[in-house]
């Protein structure tokens, strides 16, 4: 459904190949006539705009109005635990992936844990981007997904005689 | 003034009841989804049917908002004034010690004057509407 | 130097030849020439101010206290003005249009000479006071959508994104130049603009620092080359870092093409440095690009 | 030239009336930004009240059908939330005057919606959920109701005037107390030949007397006042800075400290030295 190709974890390069959703068949009808607007009858365009709080991660509460219908929204990573925002703070950025969803994903649902994850402590550190953007996709399709071990990624050269 | 075809503030009106297919909602069959969505998205955007009726105010009513106007107007002029005086008080005592300060010692002048290019820091923040949990941040771990 | 023209009291002449019948309207002396089109009744509504609580286009801008502009009175402006300031600062001359000289009569009237080496005039920099601090204007969104010369129905597309992201209403852009190569002809719609102020402007900041730009892992800030040396600093956002708006973010399949942006700040500075100080004062982040 | 009086060496004599040349010193004006909004004043909280009801009055419909599809669990809550509105029918007569009903809505209103909640409110629990919602609602879990933490500061009902968490909405001044009278700190030049800038000074002066872990960030090296201290002789010229983080934690423990407001400075101060600084100070 996505339009933009996923990166693959080898390039770092992003292909940026976009196909458009819903190309080809999408036909509005060109007899849709506007409405002439007269002189002095113009009227102001105000969304249904609603009141949402929203707490940051320290806890910090703002007032915001917008067009989405939620009338609260917490976010997990925002200005006030971000690395660039908070140069000078040594308890927010932890080593380990505690902060990560992955780990909040986890930690929620520990009871559901059968096979101990053991993610070898080196290895967490060289693919800490494709964690946070896996984490990331888990996050979008909803927390009941499972992230799919193994696989092999396609390789061109060895696929080639193929 | 005649408004091209995509753009304006009544944009898109329902088009004659006769061409059954091209109003939302009615004639679901015809349209594919990606369509639907389109129509959708468009009158998501239009004013078409959302519009309010037209404030239309009593006499009482309009004397009440004229001088509700009025008072807000007044308020925030003194507000400005009293504001744009400090402004003005502040600019002229920098004023006043810059050229102090040039007469009692050129070389503090020098240093004070000098210009460089200067980011204010991102922990300064904008004001949230209510505190955090820990409302001042003590943890401060220089990075040298 | 123009003789001074002798006002000659005169019958109003509009509409008097368009019409075959007579007029019943009463013929009224004018000094000046008045299109009597415009006086319609029709047309009295234009007359009421949009501020005016009786007029059909008013909008209630004052709804709610803005804590951004607040912020930039309380604190911001006296630190700008103390920054900025700058002992015995001299008025920079912009470039200006000349003139070709009062030698010969010919020249009196001719059109002004090009400003030097930048063909338009340029402004003065005036040193900064306590009335010139710069300040936030406005902010531009403008969002070319090259896919939607062929496919029209993305306009709808990347006109909704905007508003959503803005609750401000989206205005349709046109192609402005002949490209073949990129099947650009003028007039074809082809992406959406809108201009943002007050309480809106302050919510759109207030979100770009505080919830979208830091959620944004390659984001290191705004190039310190940005800007256009009249004190606008523009920087972009992919499509895919738009889905971190809250609107967006939430109700991901109902945008599903979404289209990359460019902000644009626009502020009373002269100069881009005093322009980007302003804007990491409000929090957004520069880098050096080299 | 360095000053008029180089040669007056007997200075001991004219105490009060010295023209040798006053020391240059620096004091800081050390600020603590507001960390919330400030508190809305009567009268604008009710003209804001105003404009937000004629803008809620004047605001378009909320498109539903674009973000709750048929038949989907949330388009259901919704539903069950707002009712429609009574529809317009021409038998009925309508005392208050005939709905004018577009896209379920009363045009001549303004549209109140409720929104599903993403949490369960407490009494809204059966018994036997309650419980078993005891343990699960643990501190961190996402979907509980937000309940923005209190304006008011544990320090503000203390009144601690030594702490950095008083009055969230005002901004704070350091202020130290010099033997008996309460003044900004004041940092004198060194009287040796090297000259050190006037913020430096400050700077280095405010690590000295408050310790290292305080998140210094300097306006600019400009000064932005000078006061002529008569009395001991020296040009205070005023450097404006902030505190971002961290905290001041005097190294001599005689030496007492207040983090005031601007009223609250206007009582400690003395009175003719307020009345000079007073306009570099912010209102709120």
């Amino acid at each position: 459904m996505f339009g933009t190709k996923l990166e693959t974890t080898a390039s770092v390069v992003k292909t940026f190949t976009r196909n458009i959703s819903g190309k080809g068949h999408v036909h509005l009808s060109n007899r849709r006539v506007m409405r002439k607007i007269e002189m002095g009858k113009a009227r102001p365009a105000i969304f249904y705009q609603f009141d949402t709080l929203v707490e940051l991660s320290d806890g910090s509460v703002i007032r915001r109005r917008s067009q989405a219908p939620k009338d609260e929204i917490r976010m997990i990573t925002d200005q006030r635990n971000s690395e660039l925002w908070n140069p000078n703070r040594s308890d927010l950025f932890t080593g380990d992936l505690s902060t990560g969803k992955i780990s909040k994903f986890k930690q929620r649902f520990a009871a559901f844990e059968t096979e101990p994850e053991t993610i070898p402590k080196e290895e967490v550190k060289s693919d800490e981007p494709r964690a946070k953007k896996v984490d990331d996709l888990i996050e979008m399709m909803g927390h009941n997904a499972q992230e799919i071990k193994g696989g092999v990624l396609y390789d061109k050269k060895k696929n080639r005689r193929r | 003034m005649f408004k091209t075809i995509w753009g304006s503030d009544k944009a898109v009106a329902s088009v004659a009841a006769t061409s059954k297919i091209f109003i939302r909602g009615k004639q679901k069959a015809a349209m594919t989804p990606s369509t639907q969505r389109i129509v959708n998205q468009l009158s998501a955007l239009s004013a078409s049917r959302k519009q309010p009726k037209l404030l239309s105010l009593c006499n009482e009513d309009l004397i009440k908002n004229r001088t509700i106007t009025n008072a807000w107007n007044v308020y925030k002029r003194k507000l400005f004034q009293k504001r744009d005086e400090q402004f003005e008080k502040q600019y002229n005592s920098i004023k006043n010690a810059m050229e102090d300060l040039k007469q009692t010692s050129p070389e503090l002048f020098e240093l004070a004057n000098a210009k460089e290019q200067k980011r204010f820091p991102l922990e300064m923040r904008i004001p949230t509407d209510f505190p955090p949990n820990q409302p001042w941040v003590y943890n401060y771990a220089p990075k040298k | 130097m123009s003789i001074a023209r002798q006002f000659v009291r005169q019958f109003s002449s509009t509409g008097v030849v368009g019409k075959p019948g007579y007029s019943t309207v009463e013929p009224v002396h004018h000094l000046v020439n008045i299109r009597k089109a415009a006086l319609k009744p029709k047309y009295q509504g234009l007359l009421i101010p949009k501020d005016d609580i009786r007029s059909v286009g008013f909008k209630p801008t004052e709804i709610d206290q803005d804590r951004v502009a607040e912020y930039y009175q309380n604190t911001l402006k006296s630190d700008l003005l103390l920054h900025n300031y700058e002992h015995g600062a001299q008025v920079i001359e912009g470039e200006k249009k000349r003139s070709w000289g009062t030698d010969s009569p010919y020249k009196l009237y001719r059109n002004l000479k090009k400003a030097k080496r930048v063909g338009r005039a340029t402004r003065d920099i005036h040193p900064i006071k306590h009335d010139n601090v710069p300040q936030l204007e406005s902010i531009y969104i403008q969002s070319y959508n090259k896919w939607a010369l062929e496919e029209s129905w993305l306009n709808i597309s990347t006109r909704l994104q905007l508003s959503q992201i803005t609750n401000v209403k989206a205005k349709q852009i046109y192609a402005k130049a002949n490209i073949l190569p990129w099947r650009l002809r003028e007039g074809k719609p082809c992406g959406a603009k809108v201009e943002i102020k007050g309480i809106d402007m302050s919510q759109f900041i207030t979100t770009l620092t505080e919830l979208v730009l830091p959620r944004i892992r390659t984001f290191k800030g705004i190039k310190n080359t940005s800007g256009d040396s009249n004190g606008n600093i523009t920087f972009g956002l992919d499509p895919d870092n738009l889905k971190y708006f809250p609107e967006i973010e939430s109700f991901q399949d109902l945008f599903p093409n979404l289209n990359g942006v460019h902000i644009t700040f626009k502020t009373t500075a002269r100069t881009d440095e005093q322009a980007r100080t302003l804007l990491s004062a409000l929090g957004l982040p520069f880098y050096d690009p080299n | 030239m360095r000053g008029l009086s180089g040669n007056l060496s007997r200075v001991g004599l004219v105490r009060a009336y010295s023209t040798a040349n006053p020391t240059v010193s620096s004091t800081l004006i050390l600020s603590r930004n507001p960390v919330i909004t400030a508190d809305v004043p009567k009268f604008e909280a009710q003209y804001y009240k105003y404009q937000n009801e004629l803008w809620r009055r004047l605001m378009w419909t909320f498109p539903k059908w674009f973000y709750f599809r048929e038949g989907t669990l949330a388009e259901q809550r919704f539903r069950q939330l707002n009712k429609d509105p009574v529809a317009d029918n021409p038998n009925i007569e309508f005392p208050r005057g005939r709905p004018q009903i577009r896209h379920k809505r009363d045009r001549r209103f303004k549209q109140e919606l409720k929104l599903p909640k993403t949490y369960k409110e407490a009494d809204e629990l059966e018994p036997a959920e309650l419980e078993q919602a005891q343990d699960t609602i643990t501190e961190d879990d996402l979907a509980r109701k937000i309940v923005p933490n209190s304006r008011t500061t544990k320090a503000d009902q203390e009144n601690d005037l030594t702490s950095l968490e008083r009055k969230l909405s005002r901004t704070l001044y350091l202020t130290i107390q010099n033997g008996s009278t309460w003044i900004l700190p004041n940092f004198p030049e060194p009287s040796s030949e090297q000259v050190t800038a006037l913020h430096t000074l400050a700077e280095e002066g405010l690590y000295k007397i408050g310790g290292e872990k305080i998140n210094y960030f300097n306006v600019s090296n400009t000064p932005c006042h000078v006061y002529n201290n008569s009395k001991d002789n020296k040009k205070e010229y005023f450097i404006k800075s902030h505190i971002l983080s961290g905290d001041f934690q005097p190294q001599d423990k005689s030496m007492k400290f207040l983090w005031l407001t601007k009223e609250e400075l206007k009582t400690h101060l003395d009175k003719e030295y307020y009345q000079d600084i007073e306009h570099l100070l912010s209102e709120i």
